[in-house]
């Protein structure tokens, strides 16, 4: 393992698991934010065409999202398992990774009760 | 639900106290999220408390840190996610009840409905019960008479800046603003003088702005409605004439509509039946001569920064004045 | 890289320390006399500066609600006029908003707090940090002279149009209100930049991303929050402002502009704030009960996992202050859906707190009874925010008391508790000395008693249908008794603050010697002297866990080599804070203090005509240059040193 | 306490005094002034097609802003990322010269940048104050020139900086974090032109 304390470059592989680390754990607030956002404002349009097609789409595309990003950082969660996340480099990424992962949960909640509003509500209420 | 009718929110404008659908349904949804709140708040404190006490540490110097047990952290695990794991289904308990009454408020019938225009002034309520022969059109301010059990869609917008629409025992809120049409469906399905008030703050009067939804027996409003449709009585006695005179030859004429009348100004309220209202000012003060009399002279006194100026008369004049606006029924 | 030279590291300096101690000292020392106030840029002295004004802008804003109370006390009452009453709870709500809450939970506490916890000289930019205090400060000074002068904001923190727009708002108090928000939000988003960068690049070797403090974690999630809210009330605030001074059309539906843009706008920043002001308050109460329960935290991972859930979702809120806007149903309920999932990051951070406690041991001293009472209050505020983020319930109880008690549950409860305790627990590092612990218990039962004696029964009114922001109310609504129970609590909550004042008043000149780390805590602020020393650590640490100081090793490193006769600091790495470079701080100057004078003049100048910032970007300009221009002689000296970084 | 505990040292001293790009932290700090003023022009943005979405006609009564100008402006912005780009690449290694002679060229584009602002201001075919449309437009355009306007000034200070003796690592740092800026200047203008110039035409159908 590499000293923290000492300044060496990480490495090219070590750089490449650390870009999919933030991407997995970037994903998840992207899905919330087209969640919301997105949903918001196509909610509008549902309301004015009366079919619910385009909300469901929105959430079907969020909810891949979260899959994915548990996808991704499960897997490096997998790699890392034994390692306390409290260490460091190392411990770093099971923390990075699992954090990440408790975030796409967090995540699908939030899709999930977006579309249960989308389910119970008429475009008409 | 049957806790909610403690004495404390019996009142007319509580929205613990329903008197139409549209303000049960939220009354349940209310319910639902005070129950669970109220014994989650309970369980969570109650936890607290007794692991602060058990736990209590009476030394007065700060100990050393302490290294736990991974057995005391695997059970503190558990519980933290048992806990987690109760708090997902009652949020969602309370999201699908929310979607619930939200699904019930919006499906209220919408054709059968009795339409009433309401218009939001700094600081008073215009009020229209359209009809298809304009001239039929009823106009009047700050009482909203309705037919009791029949769903009413108030379509409404704002004259100036944003006020909000609110008589909690009936429905919630609703914004009128500028630039928007809006229509909120209720009913009310009890007789009674409901009260209601701007709930958006809108400058100088904000508090001073409040109306009355009276509910009738369909009967009764149709009279109601026939009897404010038709223009102003004329003046039957020589007072009353001279306090038409005083009417028209002030400044009340500049904002004033008296239908049958050459008034017909719409800057102020609409006061051709202006006598059959039991209250002045948006609700400020009951519709009395003397409160009226005030009123004519200085309303500036009673409502600060309203747009009704102070106005200038000798005693036989207002006495007059009010003679006249006394007939108005 | 590291050697085995030793040297000694405890109590006593040797000689040669104590050497370094005096070379640094005369580097680092701030200037004195007059001038010398406005040259200072160290982060101690302006994170001071910041606390002390933000908590002076608290005393009069809680003034002010005395005023309130007092007039509500007794139905159509005349104590205040509609007028002034109106200008009292926009000032009152402006000023806790602008004034207090962001400038102390946010700048005060992570200018002077962040750099210390990361184990640095001092805060990045810290030209900027003194340019972002002055602003503020004229800013505040700008808005309370206009009150006086009876131009106060009268049309409510939020200054919706068309009530504060040019046909229904004369006169020239929305727009002080207006560039008031244009002050705060420059020296907010400067800090915002400043906190990142000193989180990201600053921190102490060997403090990688899963070894911040919770604390720090939460200063960087609201400096992330500031930077990508605060540009919705630039907007808003601004088109206002034009809409009024230079006929724009924003807002005039009559010319195709938009109520509810304004709306949007706003609460796109306005909701995110809530958090702002909350977040550094449930990081205070993680850090609290953490060093008061002796152990780690429980669930550090879930405790960041939740502040950096909370700071996404924050985003996702703000139409849920726009349900009676009639907004689609469809579209509104993404709302209360998110309103609602928000809910579950929180209860995770609750319930881990309440596991530290379980296995911990706890000790009741001041600080942790705030954090308990944070546990009464906040919650309860959290559970009367289920109400409100339901679209059929918010019907009802907004813009009533209801919504005045919830967010006062909130607010007060997840700021003004946490920073009550935060001000006994940072007290002996700020100044060295303890604050008396009957006196300051004594603070905490008045106030405790006080908040729910006043905001309590405003759940109750609320729910009899007493909107907000009315002057008075009619006898007949059977609000009156509610309201004295309330006003009486006021009175509490004013006895509370001022024996919190005698307090600090009387510690400051006979409080106990603090020594550098009375409570036996484990973040770094506490390896250092107390108050600390203008270079803030003799030797720069290295971490090894996530409480520094618990976890050292018994031959923890330091860092060395850094050159004394420069303002020098350490730039690590993102991820991991492995040494990367060396960089140097900027020395004292007038220049920032100049600039924020002509950036003020700009602004107010805007007021009263639109080329106030047209012609007032000259002098702007003018100090900007003065203040960049590079000085010759450490340029010289730096040049002479340079080792330019490998590709 | 009183122990006296060996403590190894981290020596630091041969670390590099000039970084570029994430290990200088005023290049961290250009990019926070980035993502704010970025979420400002996103919000601009929204706000414009937020206002179309509250009018039927769009633009209200009167022509969209004429196209000459505008694409003038987009090829001339879209060419001083060539010596923009050279002059960064060669200020990381400390080529003086080369940095001279970008900061110089790029001061002229900046210059030409204004000169043809200037126009377009002429060829916008509306006013601020006559309709949203018109005070959304300018404001977009306001903005960018606010920006267009201080990077300039900021350009030729520095090119000043680099013709005197002060010339140091990191004023090469100042630069490259310079060149880093105008590509946000630049970049920002694609998206506000297509919305001014082009959105009117591609909705108005």
């Amino acid at each position: 393992m590499r000293d923290p304390l000492q300044s060496t470059q990480p490495s090219p592989a070590e750089k490449r698991t650390d870009v999919m680390l933030w991407v997995a754990l970037l994903l998840s607030p992207l899905a919330m934010g087209i969640n919301t956002i997105v949903g918001f404002t196509v909610a509008h349009w549902t309301t004015d065409t009366a079919r619910k097609g385009a909300c469901y789409l929105v959430s079907a595309i969020d909810f891949a999202l979260c899959i994915f990003a548990f996808a991704i950082s499960a897997s490096y969660s997998r790699i890392s398992r034994g390692t306390e996340d409290a260490e460091a480099i190392d411990g770093r990424r099971a923390f990075m990774a699992k954090v990440s992962m408790l975030l796409s949960v967090l995540a699908a909640l939030l899709v999930i009760a977006g579309t249960i509003a989308v389910i119970t509500l008429h475009p008409t209420d | 639900m049957i806790l909610f009718h403690v004495p404390g929110f019996r009142g007319n404008q509580t929205s613990l106290n329903p008197v139409g659908p549209g303000a049960e349904h939220i009354e349940f949804e209310f319910a639902l999220i005070f129950w669970i709140t109220v014994i989650v708040y309970c369980i969570v404190l109650i936890a607290l408390v007794v692991y602060v006490v058990r736990r209590r540490h009476s030394l007065n110097i700060m100990p050393e840190p302490i290294r736990t047990t991974p057995e005391s952290d695997r059970r503190a695990r558990h519980a933290v996610g048992a806990a987690m794991v109760v708090t997902v289904l009652l949020v969602f308990t309370m999201l699908i009840g929310s979607f619930v009454s939200g699904h019930a408020l919006g499906k209220m019938n919408r054709q059968s409905a009795y339409t009433i225009d309401v218009y939001g002034h700094q600081w008073w309520w215009e009020v229209h019960y359209p009809n298809d022969e304009p001239d039929k059109t009823v106009v009047t301010a700050n009482e909203i008479h309705v037919p009791m059990g029949v769903p009413l869609r108030i379509h409404g917008t704002s004259r100036d800046v944003i006020h909000s629409f609110w008589a909690p025992n009936v429905q919630g809120k609703r914004d009128l603003m500028p630039g928007y049409d809006t229509d909120v469906m209720m009913q009310i399905d009890q007789p009674g003088r409901w009260r209601g008030q701007c709930a958006e703050y809108c400058g100088e009067q904000h508090a001073h702005m409040s109306f009355y939804m009276v509910a009738e027996p369909a009967q009764q409003f149709q009279q109601w409605l026939a009897q404010q449709a038709a223009a102003s009585v004329s003046p039957s006695s020589p007072q009353v004439t001279r306090g038409q005179q005083v009417f028209l030859s002030h400044a009340c004429v500049m904002c004033h509509t008296i239908r049958g009348t050459p008034a017909g100004s719409r800057v102020g309220p609409d006061l051709t039946h202006l006598a059959s209202r039991s209250t002045i000012a948006a609700g400020v003060l009951p519709n009395t001569i003397g409160n009226l009399g005030g009123w004519i002279l200085n309303a500036q006194s009673i409502k600060p920064g309203c747009r009704m100026p102070p106005n200038h008369m000798t005693g036989t004049e207002l006495q007059d004045l009010l003679a006249y606006l006394e007939t108005l029924k | 890289m590291i050697t085995t030279t030793a040297i000694e590291s405890t109590a006593e300096l040797t000689e040669q320390e104590r050497a370094q101690a005096a070379r640094l000292e005369a580097v680092w020392r701030e200037p004195t006399g007059f001038w010398g106030w406005f040259k200072a840029v160290h982060h101690t002295t302006i994170g001071k500066r910041y606390a002390v004004t933000a908590f002076g802008f608290f005393l009069l804003a809680g003034l002010l609600a005395g005023g309130m109370r007092l007039q509500l006390a007794f139905p159509e009452a005349h104590i205040l006029s509609n007028d002034l009453y109106n200008q009292f709870f926009t000032m009152h709500g402006s000023t806790m908003m602008f004034l207090f809450a962001v400038p102390m939970m946010f700048e005060a506490m992570s200018v002077y707090l962040v750099p210390l916890m990361v184990g640095t000289r001092n805060i990045a930019f810290p030209r900027l940090n003194a340019y972002s205090y002055y602003l503020y400060l004229f800013g505040g000074l700008m808005f309370y002279v206009a009150f006086a002068c009876n131009t106060g904001a009268d049309r409510g923190w939020f200054s919706y149009v068309p009530l504060a727009g040019p046909d229904y708002g004369p006169g020239k108090r929305p727009d002080f209100w207006a560039q008031l928000i244009t002050f705060t939000e420059v020296s907010g988003l400067a800090v915002a930049v400043e906190t990142i960068v000193t989180v990201f690049k600053l921190r102490a070797p060997g403090m990688s991303l899963n070894r911040i403090p919770i604390f720090v974690w939460g200063q960087v999630v609201v400096a992330f929050m500031v930077i990508f809210s605060l540009p919705g009330v630039v907007l808003s605030s601004t088109m206002l402002l034009m809409d009024r001074t230079c006929n724009t059309q924003f807002f005039n539906p009559a010319a195709g502009g938009d109520v509810l843009l304004y709306q949007h706008l706003f609460w796109w920043f306005g909701h995110p704030e809530v958090y702002i002001i909350f977040i550094p308050g449930a990081a205070i109460i993680s850090t609290i009960v953490t060093s008061f329960s002796r152990r780690h935290v429980f669930g550090y991972l879930v405790l960041v996992l939740s502040l950096v859930a909370t700071g996404f979702m924050a985003f996702g809120l703000w139409v849920h202050h726009m349900f009676a806007t009639g907004i689609p149903q469809i579209a509104e309920s993404y709302f209360t859906a998110a309103s609602m999932v928000i809910a579950i990051p929180t209860g995770a951070q609750v319930f881990c707190w309440i596991a530290t406690i379980a296995t911990g041991k706890v000790v009741l001293k001041t600080p942790m009874w705030w954090a308990i009472g944070f546990f009464f209050v906040f919650i309860m505020g959290g559970m009367t925010g289920m109400f409100v983020a339901s679209v059929p319930v918010d019907l009802q109880v907004h813009d009533t008391y209801f919504v005045v008690a919830h967010f006062h549950y909130v607010l007060i409860g997840g700021a003004v508790f946490p920073l009550f305790g935060a001000i006994t627990y940072w007290f002996p590092k700020v100044t060295g000395r303890m604050l008396n612990e009957t006196l300051g218990q004594l603070t905490f039962w008045l106030f405790f008693i006080g908040f729910n004696i006043t905001f309590f029964p405003m759940h109750l009114v609320g729910i009899r249908g007493m909107p907000r922001r009315v002057y008075t109310y009619q006898p007949n609504m059977g609000w009156t008794t509610l309201n004295q129970v309330e006003s009486l609590g006021y009175v509490l909550l004013f006895l509370a603050v001022c024996v919190l004042l005698v307090n600090v008043s009387r510690s400051l000149r006979s409080g106990a010697i603090a020594g550098p780390n009375p409570w036996n805590a484990g973040t770094l602020e506490w390896a250092t002297s107390s108050p600390p020393p203008q270079y803030n650590f003799l030797h720069l640490p290295t971490v090894n866990g996530r409480e520094a100081l618990w976890d050292a090793a018994p031959n923890q490193p330091i860092v060395a080599g850094l050159p004394d006769d420069a303002r020098s600091f350490l730039i690590t790495r993102t991820l991991d804070a492995e040494p990367e470079g060396r960089d140097e701080f900027p020395g004292p100057t007038i220049w920032p203090f100049l600039a924020a004078v002509a950036t003020s003049i700009a602004f107010i100048g805007s007021i009263f005509t639109p080329w106030g910032i047209t012609i007032g970007a000259i002098p702007v300009a003018i100090t900007m240059i003065g203040w960049f221009w590079p000085e010759r002689q450490p340029a010289q000296r730096r040049r002479a040193r340079e080792i330019w970084q490998s590709e | 306490m009183a122990e006296r505990v060996e403590r190894p040292v981290l020596d630091v001293s041969r670390l590099p005094t000039v970084g570029f790009g994430s290990r200088s932290i005023t290049w961290w700090g250009i990019m926070g002034m980035m993502a704010i003023e970025g979420t400002v022009f996103v919000l601009m943005i929204a706000s414009y097609f937020y206002l179309h979405s509250r009018n039927s006609e769009w633009p209200p009564h009167r022509n969209p802003p004429d196209l000459l100008w505008g694409t003038v402006n987009l090829v001339l912005f879209l060419i001083s990322v060539v010596p923009s780009e050279w002059y960064r690449r060669r200020a990381r290694k400390g080529d003086l010269r080369a940095v001279q002679i970008g900061l110089v060229l790029v001061s002229l584009f900046g210059i030409g940048n204004v000169i043809v602002r200037y126009f377009e201001l002429w060829h916008l075919n509306t006013d601020w104050s006559i309709d949203a449309y018109g005070s959304a437009v300018w404001t977009l355009m306001g903005l960018h020139v606010l920006h267009l306007l201080t990077d300039l000034v900021d350009t030729i200070v520095l090119t000043v900086i680099f013709f005197t003796p002060l010339v140091e690592g990191k004023r090469f740092q100042d630069a490259e974090e310079n060149a880093a800026y105008w590509y946000f200047v630049v970049g920002f203008w694609i998206p506000i032109y297509l919305v001014i110039y082009w959105a009117p035409r591609w909705l108005h159908a």
